[in-house]
């Protein structure tokens, strides 16, 4: 059976590698559609023949299980990321905590949209968090996406961004600058379910379980994301 | 290049191409009613022919996505009936290619239109051509700069259409992923060298339809 | 085939043709000034501009009626057009341009036929040319061969020849007078040549301002102009105001200046009082030295004013109580060693004499 | 202000153009059949062409030459042009049109004034008008009055008035006379009509085929055309082939047909034979009834064959060994009272009987 | 509609106005050498300008971020000398908008330039106008069509333009935010009703050009 795996852009990589790992192994086939996950949301609501709904955030998810076009069941969250603070690699402003977003090193900062993107939503959360984004909201510079936001940084019109982990690995020009720690960002999961209305659901889960494994999970770290172990808390 | 690239090449060549072509059936009528009579409502349908252009092509890809999505009131036809499904696939391609490009062709070849003169058909009509015959014969070819013209632009748009296409057909590698799809993804994943060289593709694949249509125009001018 | 041409109205900005005619000849001149309305009427009658009101009738076959809301749609009335613009199709080549409308029908006659309008025209070198590659006569040529080509049923021809030498003209002229003799293929033919007019038309139609001024035969127009304006458009070189001092026996005596003259009645109306005297140049006769008996009823004494060199011709302007011209063939005029201020006698007939009423 | 033309050569698809020539005339006639190459050399005078080869100059300035790779900007030329295909702009008033290339400098002569011009070619009313609301004639007279306001050094006129009625062309001829006259503002002229040519023209360049056949004075090139196809411009209405039979005293013998006619030697080549004989229909005088004497060389016993009415004259073709086409006034074929097959007379002076050698 | 739409819409009105301006001086002296004058990589030149149009908006608008960021070669010396930034301000929008716009003015007035009868600007000339008065009195009114044609495409197509926009000038509320991106925003949000409203402002407003643009038209034929 072909398995359609409609699947947030930022795990384009990691997922084309386990599919052709999975495929070795089994008679299915993975087929995937790959884009913002606000852009899949939309097209399962609208009734895309999708299998499978990997989602860069819960929200995107909760708003299809909301309306029950996914199989509450079947949905997991087995990967997570985390965000960090990103400068331009030469003579980029020297930015050693989260707090010197605030002073006058940083006149620009860009973000995701912090709406609508979930990077961008993270981001906000963990400013807001930390009561630093009512003293940043005003240098924000709102991208579409991660890259948007390491492209400004690049061209040197902000001083610094705030991508995932995985993302900063992107771009040469720009370096970490500084990570957030894990506890106190928000959750940053990568949700997956079978989406309701499948006409291969065996193979569907069958996949889903697959990218649960250890083996898909090792490809994942590889890329950069932090795996969770089972029955680690929601 | 890839396999996979290669048939990614492919397929956008021949879908753009192929919207290009697509459009003209509808495209030619409109824009000579735009152009030669006057009726109430004109600049009203003017103006819806080129919202794909106005409005952010995500947005348009979503109303196309609505229309015909199995659940749409179209798609929703045209798959209980005719087990035809467009949303996702390559006809997915097509229509938002052709959706994108209609208001480029409709507006170049109106122009084009009125710019031809009317003493010329009439004349026609004096040596016994009928209203199609007139138009197959005087006032289309002398319009075809100008047609020509919109269907260059149709095809670069087709080339280079991104939102309305992932709205409508997805993403989908070796089904629906287009150049423009493909060098998307791969800016996003900071795959630059990969991304430039399918830009490259692009620039080849629209100076040839520049090239082609330049070779085109002068030849049917040298010919009588 | 005749064309009648019933309450026609029309109007294009300041300007308005209204009109009430019927043609029964075989080829009518349609003749007027500069801006008459004559291209407009040959549009009105191909079904390429709608009138206010018209009705238009071609044989038995009603064109246009706009009482009934008849019309014919242009490609179905048969009609061959050389328009005053030719509107050659750009985008073809001459030979496209000549197949556009050819008919097989019409090569069933040599005369019609494809290689003998060619011959005829002087084309089949341009055959394969774009029309931009024409020359202005070359491009004329082309239109009416198109046109010929469509084996017409009337044709309209808007000043078909004027861009064309002398000896094309003289080819084409006899082609288009068999056609008329051998197809009874009827022509509207609009022309400021009176020469082409006298050659092909049987009948006339004078256009002034819209109006028609004058119908007839071509030699009853050119003969009996029926106002001033009209005869202005042919040459009548001597136009005098005079006054009728006598009617007797179907003959006036006018007074011109201070000289008398007789001439026909005609169809004058009564009482009629104050008239223009026209006198054609070409009618007159010079006579030198001593009168001699002639049949002629006007024997005027002259004084020669001047004498022109007109090409083949002699102006000579006499004045004999008004000023009168004349025309003499080259030859004439030397065999009467014609000076300035030689006396002669001036003959003119009095049916030559044309008498135009005016309001004193 | 004189115009020189050397080494022209041009080439246009299968035509060439290759001349050398000048005119010091006020107004030269272009003359020349269909597609002869006369509005080539008016878009190359005007620099609207480029050439091969050329070397143009306008009294002391060069304006064109491609050997010293001169080319004077069209702009800067002060060349007044009224093309063949009018070129009004469309999207411009009539207005807007002639004031285009207004200067104020010719105002300052009532003759190129704005209001002088539009009053002559009665333009007045069409002013706010657009260039597509306007008849034929009107657009003619439109590019006429452009041309003129711009206060060229110098004129190209392509057929200008071949559109207009003949009242508007008596208007417009004299008017063109006088520009000539007072302004010294040479011109190259463009037309078909002989009576045009020979009311403006003082000098004359035939073009046949791209090559110049003639030039000369108008008089000289009407009455002594160089060779057939010149005569051809100019209805010379008998030409047969002859062959000289004896040469005395100037004067050579022609027979031709079964008869032998005297003409003046002229410029024949030494030793010619076979010749054409041209004689031009005004040029014969008929006399009925028995000979007389005259001072015409020529007497030729003669038969009538046919009696044409044409306009205000008679065409009598005649045979006398040959056939000979006579024109007379409507008013001497009356007094003859000639009918076919009437025995007459026909007289030709000897100069008037033109030789144009021919290759057996 | 709220305080901050109404800012978007202006400023969307108003930057779209302007660059459909703005690219008039390049597009129409581009557009005039491509249609009269021969010389060789004129296809080259003509695909490269078109090339906005056939690239994907995104990778369009990463080339011009880097030219014009302030490390770019342009954006660089823009800052260094003139002090000016341009991406992430009003000036990016501008950048964007007008770079994706091109094309469509170019390949327009192209045509119509070509359509222009040589014959009346040569007789133009011999009436004694210059190069420039020709090109301004006679060429260009008689091109006038479809430049205006241009004209409306490349507004139409500033009004729509997303993917380079929110690349050169983000997405900044109060800013650089047009009713574009603010639809994309609520597209993607899911929030339909809100994108409606905004898709209405933008017909409007596209309406608004086409009927002007027409009137215009008229107008200009009417006044001889
Ligand atoms: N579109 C128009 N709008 C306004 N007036 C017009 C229009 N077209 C023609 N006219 C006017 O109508 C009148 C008749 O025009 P028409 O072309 O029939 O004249 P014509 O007799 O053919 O003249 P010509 O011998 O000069 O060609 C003219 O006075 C002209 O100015
Ligand atoms: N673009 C062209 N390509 C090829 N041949 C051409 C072109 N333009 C003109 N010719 C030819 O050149 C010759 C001269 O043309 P030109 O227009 O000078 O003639 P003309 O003397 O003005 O004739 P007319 O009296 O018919 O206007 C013609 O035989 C014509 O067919
Ligand atoms: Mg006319
Ligand atoms: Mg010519």
């Amino acid at each position: 059976a072909e398995v359609t795996v409609f699947a947030a852009a930022s795990l384009t990589e990691s997922l084309n590698e386990i599919a052709a790992a999975y495929e070795t192994q089994s008679t299915d086939r993975i087929t995937f559609n790959f884009g913002a996950s606000s852009t899949l949301a939309r097209q399962i609501e609208e009734g895309a023949p999708a299998d499978i709904f990997f989602s860069a955030d819960e929200a995107k998810m909760d708003r299809l299980e909301g309306k029950g076009l996914i199989l509450k069941e079947t949905r997991k969250s087995f990967l997570s990321n985390s965000l960090v603070i990103v400068v331009a690699a030469d003579g980029g402003a020297m930015i050693e905590s989260p707090k010197d977003l605030v002073t006058d090193k940083v006149k620009r900062l860009a973000l995701a949209e912090p709406n609508s993107v979930p990077a961008g939503i993270y981001a906000r959360e963990y400013l807001e968090k930390q009561h630093l984004w009512s003293a940043v909201e005003a240098k924000v510079v709102p991208t579409e996406n991660v890259r948007g936001a390491l492209a400004a940084v690049e061209a040197g019109n902000v001083e610094a961004g705030i991508v995932y982990k995985t993302d900063a690995a992107i771009s040469r020009k720009v370096k970490v600058a500084c990570q957030i720690p894990a506890r106190d960002t928000p959750d940053i999961r990568y949700p997956a379910a079978v989406v309701r209305g499948s006409k291969r659901l065996e193979a569907a889960k069958a996949f889903l379980e697959y990218l649960a494994t250890e083996e898909a999970g090792k490809v994942f770290e590889r890329h950069g994301f932090v795996v969770r172990k089972p029955g680690s808390p929601p | 290049m890839t396999a996979q690239e290669w048939q990614i090449v492919w397929f956008t060549a021949w879908v753009a191409a192929l919207s290009s072509l697509a459009i003209l059936p509808v495209g030619l009528p409109a824009a000579w009613l735009l152009a030669r009579r006057d009726w109430p409502g004109k600049s009203l349908v003017e103006t819806l022919i080129s919202l794909p252009l106005v409005l952010p092509p995500v947005a348009t890809g979503l109303i196309l996505l609505k229309l015909f999505g199995r659940r749409g009131a179209i798609g929703g036809f045209l798959h209980d009936r005719l087990d035809l499904d467009v949303v996702f696939t390559w006809r997915g391609v097509l229509l938002a290619l052709s959706v994108m490009s209609l208001p480029l062709l409709v507006r170049s070849a109106r122009v084009a239109f009125e710019e031809v003169d009317p003493r010329l058909e009439q004349i026609a009509r004096t040596l016994g051509a009928g209203n199609l015959r007139v138009f197959c014969t005087i006032t289309l070819p002398l319009a075809s700069r100008g047609i020509v013209g919109g269907m260059i632009l149709a095809f670069a748009r087709a080339l280079g259409e991104f939102g309305a296409t992932i709205m409508v057909a997805g993403n989908i590698p070796g089904k629906t992923s287009t150049l423009s799809l493909a060098i998307y993804q791969n800016v996003q994943l900071g795959q630059d060298a990969h991304a430039f060289r399918l830009l490259g593709v692009s620039v080849a694949l629209a100076f040839m339809a520049v090239w082609g249509s330049e070779l085109l125009l002068r030849k049917a001018r040298r010919k009588p | 085939m005749s064309l009648l041409l019933r309450h026609i109205r029309l109007s294009l900005g300041g300007f308005s043709l209204e009109m009430d005619a019927e043609f029964h000849g075989r080829i009518t001149a349609v003749f007027g000034p500069s801006g008459a309305g004559k291209t407009s009427l040959l549009d009105l009658v191909a079904g390429l501009r709608r009138a206010q009101s018209a009705f238009i009738q071609l044989g038995d076959q009603v064109l246009t009626d706009t009482v009934q809301g008849v019309s014919v749609a242009t490609r179905h009335r048969g009609i061959g057009y050389v328009p005053q613009d030719l509107a050659l199709f750009p985008h073809l080549s001459v030979r496209e341009n000549l197949r556009y409308g050819c008919k097989s029908g019409g090569a069933t006659s040599p005369l019609f036929g494809f290689e003998r309008i060619l011959e005829i025209l002087e084309i089949q070198p341009l055959l394969p040319r774009g029309v931009t590659e024409l020359s202005g006569g070359e491009k004329q040529r082309v239109a009416l061969a198109r046109a010929l080509l469509a084996s017409p049923r009337l044709l309209l021809l808007d000043e078909p020849l004027s861009s064309l030498d002398l000896n094309l003209r003289r080819r084409i002229l006899p082609y288009l007078a068999r056609i008329r003799d051998e197809f009874h293929l009827p022509m509207l033919y609009v022309t400021h040549d009176r020469f082409e007019t006298l050659a092909l038309a049987d009948e006339m139609v004078v256009l002034i301002d819209g109006r028609v001024a004058q119908t007839g035969t071509v030699q009853e127009v050119f003969s009996r102009p029926a106002n001033l304006a009209v005869a202005g458009l042919f040459t009548v070189e001597t136009v005098q105001p005079g006054r009728i001092v006598k009617t007797a026996d179907d003959l006036v005596t006018v007074a011109v200046g201070s000289a008398l003259l007789t001439a026909v009645e005609g169809n004058l109306p009564a009482n009629t009082r104050e008239v223009y005297v026209c006198i054609r140049a070409e009618d007159v006769i010079l006579l030198k030295g001593g009168d001699s008996p002639s049949s002629a009823r006007n024997h005027l004494a002259a004084t020669v004013r001047s004498v022109t060199r007109e090409g083949p011709f002699l102006r000579v302007e006499v004045s004999c109580g008004f000023t009168l011209t004349v025309l003499l063939t080259r030859q004439a005029g030397e065999e009467l060693a014609l000076e300035t201020g030689d006396r002669v006698v001036a003959l003119v007939k009095a049916p030559q004499i044309h008498l135009i009423p005016r309001s004193a």
